[in-house]
């Protein structure tokens, strides 16, 4: 993950449409190497890897559209009236290396750390943002992800925690 | 009651003995040996009362059982006199002299059991069943729910499903699990 | 007779003075509160068990099909029919209302209903709309008034000081006075069957321990199940869940009088009353895995007449029941007459010898006309939280097995399980043995993120956990593994678990990290999840097949996308038994069809 | 056709007996005639029918012919679980239902070996009293209705619905209460029973004062029943007499007191009895033993205990078997010994049931003795003073 260097890179940007730019090719980079992950992985779990592949597609085509719109500035006001909240959840995960053969619980556990990552990411460029719509971007940046975030935590719990029958 | 059934037991044979409660007693006895039974008992112990008089069917060993039933009012016990008749030859020595009310209840085993109690009065004439031809009823083997079926209609629009040959309809038609 | 004998009646005319007595409004009169009037039943609380039809010495009350109703649906647990009553026949004397199982069933105080067609006076309670349908008044079975016994006839069960420090099965099973109560205590409504996943004959069993005839009922259940002795002891029971007596009362103990029937017959007649295999058809069956899917279907096709090779890669088959189920719940020697009886049937058995390794599939499909899969779910599922890679870091599955494999175990002093399912009771249970054995003193805790409400576990596991001094700390989020400077585990980090379900009621636990505690434990035994190792299908072959978001893609006989390779039991239907032998059958009647098929199309 | 040369010829003289006993009676001389009094004639209590040879108004021969109403339940009950038969067993006796649920139920409970609660055999007594009361109130209408007075039967109607009001807020029914069932009864008493009890208690008095006055107080009553079919006490026995009926032939037989069932032992009565044997002296029994009925529902009310259950707990009852046995259970209800014979045979079925209702041997063997040399106009008279309800003959 390219933190440090996205955070540079968000941080010296003055515009909306130039935040969003970057953003939206972070989704593109993620989409990318999920898409040239899912061969490599068994075909056992080849469709949890596409099915994160599609999530950032649709992330990258949300971001893309919203940087369009010309009310972009009344979009980002509404949906960050109602932020999703963080299960904090990912905290305890650790962030695995994925080898030549990883199981499905490694590739979750990497795109939930992506995703926490990614969230803490923008909550810290909002919060170190004056008030203003480009404060209002970086809050809706980052509760985009934690949603997803949040979604992914489910879907790990489904996998891992069973029950043990 | 103890003390009269071992009475009893000295002077007739009785077969079988059933202290059924403290005041109600059965036992069984040969058909000899009923009338002077009866008689002893009403004449001598203080059963006076015929409470009642019937059969059961016990198709399975051929035989019919006929009760009588008498009773010490002044005691306030009854001693249940157990009769075992072959099934196929179904007659019986009448009591009515005995009692006069037995006639009754030897009228309608004629009837409903076709149990014979020859001598006693009027008991070929019809009692309940007036006109009846077929098998007498009580026997056992006198099917109510056929003779109903043959004799009336169903109620048209009557349908019933069973819950579990339902449910496997609806929810697991395909599934066959007989091994 | 006397002057005063004909001027006494004279006193009559006094009621000439008198308020007339007789009821103003007859068409009016409110009957009384317990009155016993036109039936009304709560269609939603109904489940269609028919047991009102059943004691209607009138032949009144039919079961019929209703569509289209809000709340009625045939579903497992309700049969989706409700009563109609005609009251051609009704007698009004509440049998039904009496013995209804769920108290749906009441009557209004209404009397009156005028009409010129007949036929009107027969319909649905609850579904056709009467006007008094939501009448308070009239007859409900008072408290206490019960036609059947509500309550189960209790299992002779050892005591807890009796049982802590050994291995002995619990349970004691059934007298034969104690199964003919119980068994007396089900209505015969057949609803349980749709729930059990092999669909087996429940009501006939019972019947059959009602008449004392064990031999009819061991029949009945091997027709149905081939591991009837280990499901009498350990199934999930889920048929319980839907008992018709488990609304007004305890359900019946259909797992017990499963277990009663199968410990009544003497093993040596088994054999002679289940019948022996048909003549051989020269078909071979490979089947990978020795545990209750593949015993069930080997035990069919071996039946059937085929030729079955079952490949098993430990020392032991049962899988599961052997390896991973502990001996105080089911005892080896139970698992050992299953398997013996099923081999009987004439089905050849390869033990220690594992696929992928000792042989090939390539070899197992050139072999033979048809490959089961039926490896269960053998990889423990770890939390991976930091420290998670300490070697004194468990999973569960692996430690049963080491347990009930013979391996002497050192236990360890203190211990922290992670999971809240009938895996995680088993080993917290078997360890706290071993400690009583060893030690003398039990130290196991057990966390787990769902509150007791919703453990998977089933509830006379924790009840009996709980008796056995395991200590059962709910909601508790694992965190980290920690250990001391000296890298010596010491226990479980955990955050206290807020929520655990969202709206849609998806797992989404929620923390309150300011509540957090350290659980002692030298071991730490994950038992959160299982899964399958399909490494034995080789690269090749896994590309090749279908996968199902993770499982292998099966239709509803077990048939996977390739035409020779079929897949039963916990791979594909998770963790369950009977559901394991539901899916064996399935498979074995798959394979019989395609055989059939082949000789059709070679005729 | 009455005939003025027959009425004024020796009684004596006809009809002559054949040596084997029997009646020679030659319709073909025109000295007899036959009537059919029922089914359904206004005198008749229900469905029976008795055939009478008259010589002018005078009655030579009579014989009860029922069978109108058997429904078979005796047979109906070999195929029915022994649940089953609670419901159907009510019918057998209309205005006096509950002996026979009592009977029944008691017959099962000592075959099974089921003990009931306390509770319940006090609420089972008090049922029993109210029935009673009600069909002494049904039979004084009848009596006083076979002679012409119908005034009597408007009043006791008025008594009994206000009873039934009690049947139906206790039982849920007003006629058939299906209440009393193996096992104990089906609920407790309502709220505030009691006291709507106590003042339908006070109205029966209040009506049977009347009923007292108009009818037994009455110069035409007493004219048409006293002396009218009397009863030799020493019949008692061969006819199998029981009830009012003995007990207006001085014979002191009550099954409350000889055979104590219930609670009858802890209640304070004696049998009401009589001394002339003669319609009058049974209607007046009826009459005392229908006050003592009442002043015994006050001592129930009184001696019950509050609390407690009403009910035993039963086995299953769809799958309920029964050892095999045999057992009699009687009762004394307003006609007399009322009982059920009950044979089981380890099966869910009973094997046999037989009810033995009083009227069994009243209306039949007795009243072909009582009814010769009866003038026609008092058949009916007669017949009711007998108390006879039909379908417990013909079940």
């Amino acid at each position: 993950m390219p933190e440090g260097r996205g955070y540079q890179r968000l941080k010296s940007r003055t515009s909306l449409e130039e935040i969003l730019e970057v953003a939206t090719e972070f989704e593109r980079t993620a989409r990318d190497f999920y898409t040239e992950l899912a061969p490599k992985v068994s075909k056992q779990i080849r469709y949890l890897v596409e099915e994160l592949a599609e999530e950032e597609q649709r992330h990258y085509d949300l971001f893309s559209q919203l940087r369009m719109r010309a009310d972009i500035v009344e979009q980002i006001k509404q949906s960050v009236e109602t932020p999703a909240s963080d299960r904090r959840f990912s905290d305890c995960i650790h962030l695995p290396e994925l080898g030549d053969h990883p199981d499905d619980q490694a590739v979750l556990q990497y795109a939930l750390g992506r995703e926490h990552a990614a969230m803490e990411q923008y909550q810290s460029l909002a919060e170190s943002t004056p008030g203003g719509p480009i404060r209002d971007l970086f809050a809706f940046l980052a509760d985009e992800e934690t949603q997803h975030k949040n979604e992914l935590e489910k879907r790990y719990y489904e996998v891992v925690h069973s029950g043990g029958v | 009651m103890q003390t009269l059934i071992s009475q009893l037991q000295t002077r007739f044979q009785l077969s079988e003995f059933i202290l059924q409660r403290d005041n109600l007693a059965f036992v069984t006895v040969t058909r000899e040996q009923l009338r002077p039974l009866l008689l002893h008992l009403r004449d001598k112990e203080g059963f006076t009362h015929l409470v009642l008089l019937t059969a059961v069917d016990w198709i399975e060993d051929n035989i019919f059982q006929l009760t009588y039933l008498l009773g010490d009012r002044t005691a306030g016990c009854d001693i249940g006199v157990r009769l075992m008749l072959p099934r196929d030859v179904a007659s019986m020595d009448s009591i009515h002299d005995l009692w006069p009310t037995a006639a009754t209840y030897q009228r309608e085993l004629r009837e409903m059991f076709g149990i014979d109690f020859p001598e006693s009065p009027r008991v070929d004439e019809d009692f309940i069943l007036e006109g009846w031809t077929d098998l007498p009823p009580y026997r056992r083997d006198f099917d109510t729910l056929k003779y109903s079926q043959e004799s009336y209609v169903d109620r048209l629009g009557r349908e019933t499903k069973d819950p579990a040959a339902y449910m496997k309809l609806k929810l697991y038609p395909d599934e066959d699990n007989d091994g | 007779m006397s002057v005063r004998d004909l001027l006494s009646p004279f006193i009559a005319w006094k009621h000439l003075f008198r308020e007339p007595v007789s009821i103003r409004d007859p068409f009016n009169r409110e009957a009384s509160e317990r009155y016993r009037g036109f039936h009304q039943n709560d269609v939603e609380k109904c489940i269609g068990c028919g047991t009102c039809e059943a004691i209607c010495q009138n032949g009144a009350i039919d079961m019929v099909i209703v569509e289209g109703v809000e709340g009625i649906k045939t579903r497992p647990g309700d049969s989706g029919l409700r009563p109609r009553i005609d009251y051609g026949r009704c007698c009004w004397c509440a049998l039904c209302v009496d013995v209804c199982m769920t108290s749906s069933l009441t009557m209004s105080n209404a009397y009156k209903w005028v009409e010129n067609d007949p036929d009107k006076f027969r319909y649905i309670p609850g579904v056709d709309k009467k006007e008094w349908d939501n009448v308070k008044q009239g007859y409900h079975r008072p408290d206490g008034h019960r036609l059947n016994a509500p309550e189960r006839i209790e299992m002779p069960e050892l005591e807890p000081a009796e049982r802590i420090d050994s291995f002995v099965e619990i349970v004691g099973g059934y007298s034969v006075e104690q199964a003919r109560l119980e068994a007396d205590r089900c209505v015969t409504c057949g609803i349980c069957v749709a729930t059990c996943p092999t669909h087996m004959p429940i009501p006939e069993y019972i019947s059959a321990v009602r008449d004392g005839d064990y031999e009819r009922g061991l029949k009945l259940l091997y027709d149905s199940n081939p591991f009837s002795q280990i499901c009498g002891k350990v199934c999930t029971r889920r048929c319980e869940t839907t008992c018709a007596a488990s609304h007004e009362g305890d359900p019946i103990a259909i797992r017990w009088l499963k277990r009663h029937i199968t410990e009544q017959v003497p093993y040596e007649k088994y054999r002679d009353i289940i019948g022996g295999p048909l003549p051989a058809t020269g078909k071979k069956i490979a089947i990978i895995g020795a545990g209750p899917a593949g015993m069930t279907a080997a035990f069919d096709l071996a039946r059937k007449g085929h030729e079955v090779s079952v490949y098993e890669a430990r020392s032991h088959a049962g899988g599961m029941t052997r390896y991973g189920i502990p001996e105080y719940r089911l005892p080896f020697e139970t698992i050992q007459r299953e398997i013996d009886l099923i081999v009987s049937m004439g089905v050849e058995m390869h033990y220690d010898t594992r696929v992928g390794t000792d042989i090939q599939m390539q070899q197992l499909q050139q072999d033979n006309d048809a490959v089961l899969l039926a490896i269960g779910l053998w990889l423990g599922r770890g939390t991976r939280i930091p420290g998670a890679d300490h070697p004194h870091v468990y999973k569960a599955i692996d430690l049963l097995r080491r347990i009930r494999d013979g391996e002497q175990l050192e236990a360890p002093k203190s211990m922290v399980v992670i999971g809240g399912g009938n895996v995680a009771m088993d080993i917290a249970r078997s360890v706290a043995r071993l400690q009583k054995q060893q030690q003398g003193e039990i130290n196991v805790t057990l966390t787990a993120l769902e509150d007791k409400a919703h453990f998977l576990a089933d509830p006379v596991e924790i009840k009996e956990s709980i008796e056995e001094e395991i200590n059962i700390i709910d909601s508790r989020g694992p965190q980290e593994c920690v250990s001391d400077d000296q890298g010596k585990l010491v226990g479980l980090r955990s955050w206290k678990v807020l929520s655990i379900f969202d709206d849609q009621h998806r797992f989404a636990p929620t923390y309150d990290e300011s509540d957090e505690q350290l659980h002692p434990g030298e071991w730490i035994v994950e038992a959160i999840g299982q899964m399958s190792d399909v490494s034995l299908l080789g690269d090749a072959l896994t590309e090749k097949l279908e996968w199902d978001r993770g499982r292998l893609q099966v239709d509803d006989d077990g048939h996977t996308s390739e035409p020779w390779l079929w897949a039963a039991g916990d791979c594909v239907k998770g963790p369950d038994i009977v559901s394991a032998v539901a899916t064996g059958h399935s498979v074995a009647t798959s394979i019989e069809a395609m055989f059939e098929q082949k000789e059709a199309q070679n005729a | 056709m009455a005939d003025a040369e027959f009425g004024k010829a020796d009684r004596s003289q006809y009809p002559h007996r054949r040596p084997d006993g029997s009646l020679d009676i030659d319709l073909t001389s025109g000295k007899y005639l036959k009537l059919w009094q029922g089914p359904n004639h206004p005198g008749i209590t229900g469905n029976m029918s008795v055939e009478l040879t008259v010589c002018g108004d005078e009655v030579v021969e009579g014989k009860t012919h029922v069978g109108y109403l058997h429904r078979g339940f005796e047979k109906l009950m070999e195929r029915r679980t022994f649940i089953q038969c609670f419901p159907i067993v009510c019918r057998i006796c209309v205005p006096e239902p509950d002996f026979n649920e009592y009977c029944y139920a008691a017959a099962v409970e000592e075959l099974a070996g089921l003990e009931i609660p306390e509770k319940a055999k006090w609420i089972r007594a008090l049922i029993l009293e109210m029935g009673r009361i009600n069909s002494y109130l049904m039979y004084l209408g009848g009596q006083a209705g076979a002679f012409g007075q119908g005034v009597i039967g408007q009043w006791t109607t008025y008594a009994r619905d206000l009873m039934l009001d009690r049947f139906e807020e206790l039982t849920g029914a007003r006629i058939y209460h299906m209440f009393i069932l193996p096992g104990g009864v089906r609920d407790d008493l309502p709220e505030g029973f009691d006291e709507r009890m106590e003042q339908t208690l006070q109205e029966v008095e209040r009506t049977l004062d009347d009923v007292y006055d108009t009818m037994f107080r009455n110069a035409v009553f007493k004219k048409r029943a006293v002396g009218l079919g009397y009863v030799d006490p020493a019949l008692v026995d061969e006819y199998g007499i029981t009830g009012p009926v003995a007990r207006g032939a001085g014979v002191a037989r009550d099954v409350r007191k000889d055979q104590p069932y219930l609670v009858y032992d802890q209640l304070d009565f004696e049998p009401v009895t009589g001394r002339e044997s003669d319609v009058y002296a049974r209607a007046d029994v009826r009459r005392r033993d229908l006050l003592m009925s009442v002043d015994l529902i006050r001592q129930i009310l009184s001696k019950m205990p509050h609390k407690g259950e009403v009910m035993a707990t039963l086995p299953n009852v769809l799958h309920w078997k029964i050892p095999r046995g045999e057992t009699y259970i009687r009762g004394e209800c307003s006609r007399g010994e009322y009982g059920y014979y009950l044979v089981t045979d380890g099966s869910g079925y009973p094997r046999r049931v037989n009810v033995r209702g009083p009227s069994y041997t009243h209306a039949m063997a007795l009243l072909e003795k009582l009814i010769v040399n009866v003038n026609i106009s008092d058949v009916a008279g007669l017949m009711v003073s007998l108390h006879t309800y039909p379908p417990e003959i013909e079940r």
